[in-house]
């Protein structure tokens, strides 16, 4: 199954099992989602399950926010980050702040769907990650599914979370083939998994570089480093200790991050390896972003801005020498 | 003596008549002690007041029952007190006390009352429409029959949400009353400075949606305009616009130098207090005489002398809880 | 033959009448073109067609001189090309070529020119509104003559960033002529579904600004109501909405599986094809023959097919050259 | 002279010597200012210059974008960074993207001047630090003034760059005192300043805890640790050699910063002395910033939410011991 129809079938199951559940946005139900995550869903659930909303980020955005506090449990999906900028007063003044502001009276179950990144030449306004902008506001939580597995079990499991949480996927992603596990219990949404294990460098890697960073660590098996691979899976929480214990290890850590080098998450990471393990490295933290521009839409400009497997080897290959 | 005579009947009974006009009274001596505490520095940040408003809160509120929920600004001590929340917990939320409505996270611009289905308090101008799209969707998705009340200035006309809010309410049929609480200034621009159209009952067309506009200084004009909405709403027709028109008589927070009005345009407002103008009426109605306003006025002043002891006296939020309420602890 | 006789002067003279239905071939031709080289891989990304909307563009675009700016959207290859814009630095563009238009960092959404004062290209939907409010302060403010042409379509209707740029252009009484394409269709979701009032010319009054509609199908109707309009606006009246009434006959984008209308539906339009509504006519008229048609034809061919050949031909932009247009080099 | 009316005498200066300066925003004229900056200037240069705007973030700011476009030299004021969430998509989507989007051919000299920042009890909706964010966007500068000089000189300096210039003003600054310099060339926007030399920890800040710092460094020589502190001034683009030189000398840092811990801009200038000074650290690299919640009302819960003197110290204090 893809990651597209992984993200439909948790959608559905959710649809069918709790009458609370609905599913909002533009388009996506009589065209069937802009990414056809969604399709197939109207015909099952119907217009008022399915909601079709006007092009009105702000409002659909907020209106998730007022139905979570009315008792339903809604799913609001956003086509693409960058459009998330109009919907961002409701997400960060209202959304992430009801709950403490109203001193825990009020809680906001809602989940957002956003799909995330760049390689699609969509250009500047269509194209950006800034997963890292989200992941820094206190009292919503941050998930970026890198698996076919992970969009379907987190999706499930962010429908029981009492708070906001925001769900990315990378738009590469949805033709990406995977299995799901059909468990009873939900997946646990706070700790990072280690997707390849390895001795010699720690590979930090959250959402749509996680095959480029997979690829990067074979390509480092050849040159007999052993890399081991890190899928945060949650940007808030972070689980820091599946960090430190890598690094406790490999003493070295290369983080992968699709949005721009300043201010980018792979900062806050290395920040925080810098404060809980600077006594376990061998070498400085290497960050491996995405180039400071606009994006760019031909082919070869977008290649140059986001990251790629040789620049991830490269900086690994960096760290690796000053070892022994 | 005035031109009612015996024969016709009054608009009001006396006993929801006096009810009306200790609502309005109560929220202007609550304000007035507010103020007070604020240049004593009890209470900090924002304050905005609502005197000169009393008649569009407490009129309206007429037209809703506990089951409804309700959605307010920055300027909403008087949409609390009318919805029945506790004048001590909204003085000791401004004192900054654990007791207060939002245990002294908010101050006096987010009261919150789980209780009383009052959602807030929301101090981004235009952000509390969404919220209560929202809400009535929740509602209509559930067959519910109850409605929301959508307080908000004339300010936040001119912000996308507005214009967003507006549309899907109606596109979905949604039960929102709209509540426009014109007192024409957004801070110190004056409505035609920021309105290419200064009739905003009459924008509620761009969306097919039904409104009308009432005297905001005449509570039982109020009342009836709001209760009118109200079982529009409530009988599935989809939201209303209700423009309320009134006028603020202070300045727009404790911070505001007032420059951008004449003293002469306050007075003459003044003069269509919303207090007197209905103190007037009962009386030429006969239904208050002198000893009730006595009586009303020190029931008022015990209600609000404990409100501020309560908040005196009341204990702080330890430090140690102040990561508490950011996330909820335990799963529903 | 018509309903014309020798006897009433014909609508438009044989020239510009020439002119007008070359310019709608054109585009009409140069989106066809660019089909093929999406479906050849040559060019990615979004490709937004224009098709059946071209008597829109080249009509309104009648109405502006080159001192006046030009604001589109994502779907501005018609735009572009009434602009004057050539086709080769067009399909450059969408090549992602350094001789693009916007150097190939744009692609089909953001095309530029600032020689011809068109100002892109937006592809947030209402994003480019503001932008176009702002252009019509800088020439207010510097007492220019000059009017800004903003198209958009009937979805951004629904943003706020159409209710917030409305307002302000008709407050400050900009000089902006605002023109709704609204061809029934937000991406999947009809214009019902997504407007609580359909008549878009009607929400004008909102905002006390003035306001039309007009066939898009018909070239000659956008022409007359866009010089009026644009009349309005440069005369110092403030600014106008232009509704201009079409119909998208190909899938939103090339990634539409087109699920949401029927078959029927676009068949209907099509007998409305403006090309085809404005060549009979002209023939009706006597003005138009057979090897006109087919003298137009192969010289669009040519243009485009050089087009074609500029745009394989030409270099990319070295990627040592990625960070060049991030900030200015040198200051002004 | 005050932070405030520094601010002032700048925006007047500005008006007088260039026709194409106005200054627009909400209450900026009949109100004076809701911070009282732009007093008496709407009776000096009158209302089409000072432009009193709707409650419409998105509208204003974008109409700024488009007249620097259309050649005039737009100021607009946004009151609080929170309500600048309303206009981030003309920030992020536009006013970043369009020289770029268009090879080159359109530039936006535009100047956005924004209150920030928290410690006035104004509680979840008007107290956040969100410089980070516009600090993580390529094609604008983000300037963050903590003098009355600076709040001067930068402002007339923004003036005379080609790209989009932000500015943000802690609205605990607007009573400081200080002085100006009335000096004919413009100062220089690209570098950080040491406002105190020390030798033995860096503390590194910006805008509204630069007094805060100070404190902490004054209390620090009382027990005898010479502490260097270095404002920040600009956080894009960022002054990273007087950082690394300063730290070449300490050998050890604490970064002081209001925004949340999680992805704070303390984080990538942690992240950046990790690459750039690593061998020159002999203690991790630390941060003291804003506690993980929306800013609380009430005034100890308040104080407790953001950096402090006595935080700072004990940050510094804790590095120093590992010392020779
Ligand atoms: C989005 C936003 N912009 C600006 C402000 C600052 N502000 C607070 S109240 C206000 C005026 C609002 O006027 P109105 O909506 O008429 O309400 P009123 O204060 O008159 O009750 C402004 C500009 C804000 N809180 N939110
Ligand atoms: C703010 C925003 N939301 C959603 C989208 C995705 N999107 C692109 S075009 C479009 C439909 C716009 O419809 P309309 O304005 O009628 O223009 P048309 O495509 O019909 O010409 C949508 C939803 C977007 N680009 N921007
Ligand atoms: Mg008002
Ligand atoms: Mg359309």
């Amino acid at each position: 199954m893809t990651y597209r129809e992984a993200v439909r079938a948790a959608l559905r199951k959710a649809l069918r099992s709790d009458p609370r559940v609905f599913l909002m946005g533009e388009d996506v139900g009589r065209y069937g989602g802009s990414f056809a995550v969604s399709h197939g869903l109207l015909d099952e659930f119907g217009p008022e399950r399915i909601r079709d909303t006007p092009l009105s980020e702000s409002v659909f955005v907020g209106a998730g926010i007022g139905a979570a506090l009315g008792g339903m449990r809604p799913i609001v999906e956003i086509m693409t980050v960058n459009f998330s900028m109009l919907a961002m007063d409701q997400i960060l003044n209202n959304a992430a702040t009801l709950r403490h502001m109203s001193g825990g009276q009020f809680g906001v179950p809602l989940v957002v769907r956003i799909a995330t990144g760049g390689g699609r030449q969509m250009a500047a306004q269509h194209s950006h990650s800034l997963e890292v902008w989200y992941a820094h506001i206190p009292g919503i939580k941050v998930l970026t599914p890198a698996t076919v597995a992970d969009a379907y079990g987190m999706l499930l499991a962010a429908l029981q979370e009492p708070d906001p949480v925001f769900i990315f996927e990378h738009a590469t992603l949805y033709p990406l083939e995977g299995e799901i596990e059909e468990t009873a219990e939900l997946i646990d949404l706070n700790r990072a998994a280690v997707r390849r294990p390895g001795r010699d460098v720690t590979l930090i890697t959250y959402g749509g570089t996680l095959g480029k960073t997979l690829q990067a660590a074979e390509h480092l098996a050849g040159e007999a480093i052993d890399a081991e691979v890190i899928d945060l899976r949650s940007l808030r929480p972070l689980d820091t200790s599946t960090i430190m214990d890598s690094v406790a290890k490999t003493h070295r850590a290369v983080i992968v991050d699709e949005s721009w080098r300043t201010g980018s998450f792979a900062a806050e990471v290395s920040a925080q390896i810098m404060e809980l393990a600077f006594d376990n490295l061998d070498a400085p933290v290497a960050r491996v972003c995405s180039a400071e521009v606009p994006m760019p839409y031909a082919k070869h400009l977008e290649a140059a801005t986001l990251p790629q497997v040789e620049g991830i080897v490269n900086a690994a290959r960096g760290l690796v020498p000053r070892h022994g | 003596m005035g031109t009612n005579t015996i024969s016709e009947p009054l608009p009001v009974d006396r006993e929801h008549a006096l009810f009306l006009f200790r609502e309005m009274l109560r929220i202007r001596r609550f304000e007035e002690k507010a103020a007070e505490m604020y240049t004593l520095q009890k209470i900090h940040g924002f304050l905005h007041l609502y005197i000169g408003e009393e008649a569009t809160g407490v009129g309206a509120m007429q037209a809703f029952t506990p089951d409804d929920a309700i959605v307010a600004t920055y300027r909403e001590h008087g949409h609390a007190l009318a919805r029945g929340m506790p004048a001590s917990a909204l003085m000791a939320e401004m004192y900054g006390k654990a007791t207060g409505c939002s245990h002294g996270h908010g101050g006096s611009m987010h009261f919150f009352d789980a209780s009383r289905r009052f959602y807030g308090g929301y101090a981004i101008v235009g952000g509390g429409l969404p919220i209560a799209v929202g809400l009535a969707l929740a509602d209509k998705m559930q067959d519910r029959k109850r409605v929301t009340a959508c307080f908000f200035g004339d300010g936040a006309v001119a912000e996308g949400e507005f214009h967003e809010s507006m549309n899907l309410a109606a596109l979905w049929k949604l039960p929102v009353v709209f509540l426009c609480e014109n007192n024409l200034y957004a801070m110190g621009t004056a409505l035609a400075r920021h309105q290419s159209q200064i009739n905003i009952s009459l924008k509620a067309q761009s969306y097919g949606m039904d409104s009308s506009s009432v005297d905001g200084m005449d509570v039982l004009a109020v009342e009836a305009a709001a209760k009118q909405a109200a079982a529009f709403v409530r009988s599935g027709n989809g939201p209303f616009l209700l423009e309320l028109r009134t006028y603020r008589f202070r300045a727009h927070s404790m911070s505001d130098p007032d420059l951008y009005r004449t003293k002469e345009e306050i007075e003459e407002w003044k003069k269509r207090d919303p207090i007197s103008l209905f103190e007037v009426r009962l009386r030429d109605w006969g239904l208050l005489a002198e000893s009730d306003v006595a009586h009303i006025e020190s029931e008022i002043t015990a209600e609000i002398d404990s409100a501020v002891r309560f908040a005196e006296t009341s204990p702080v939020e330890p430090v140690e809880d102040l990561l508490k309420d950011v996330c909820a602890r335990v799963k529903p």
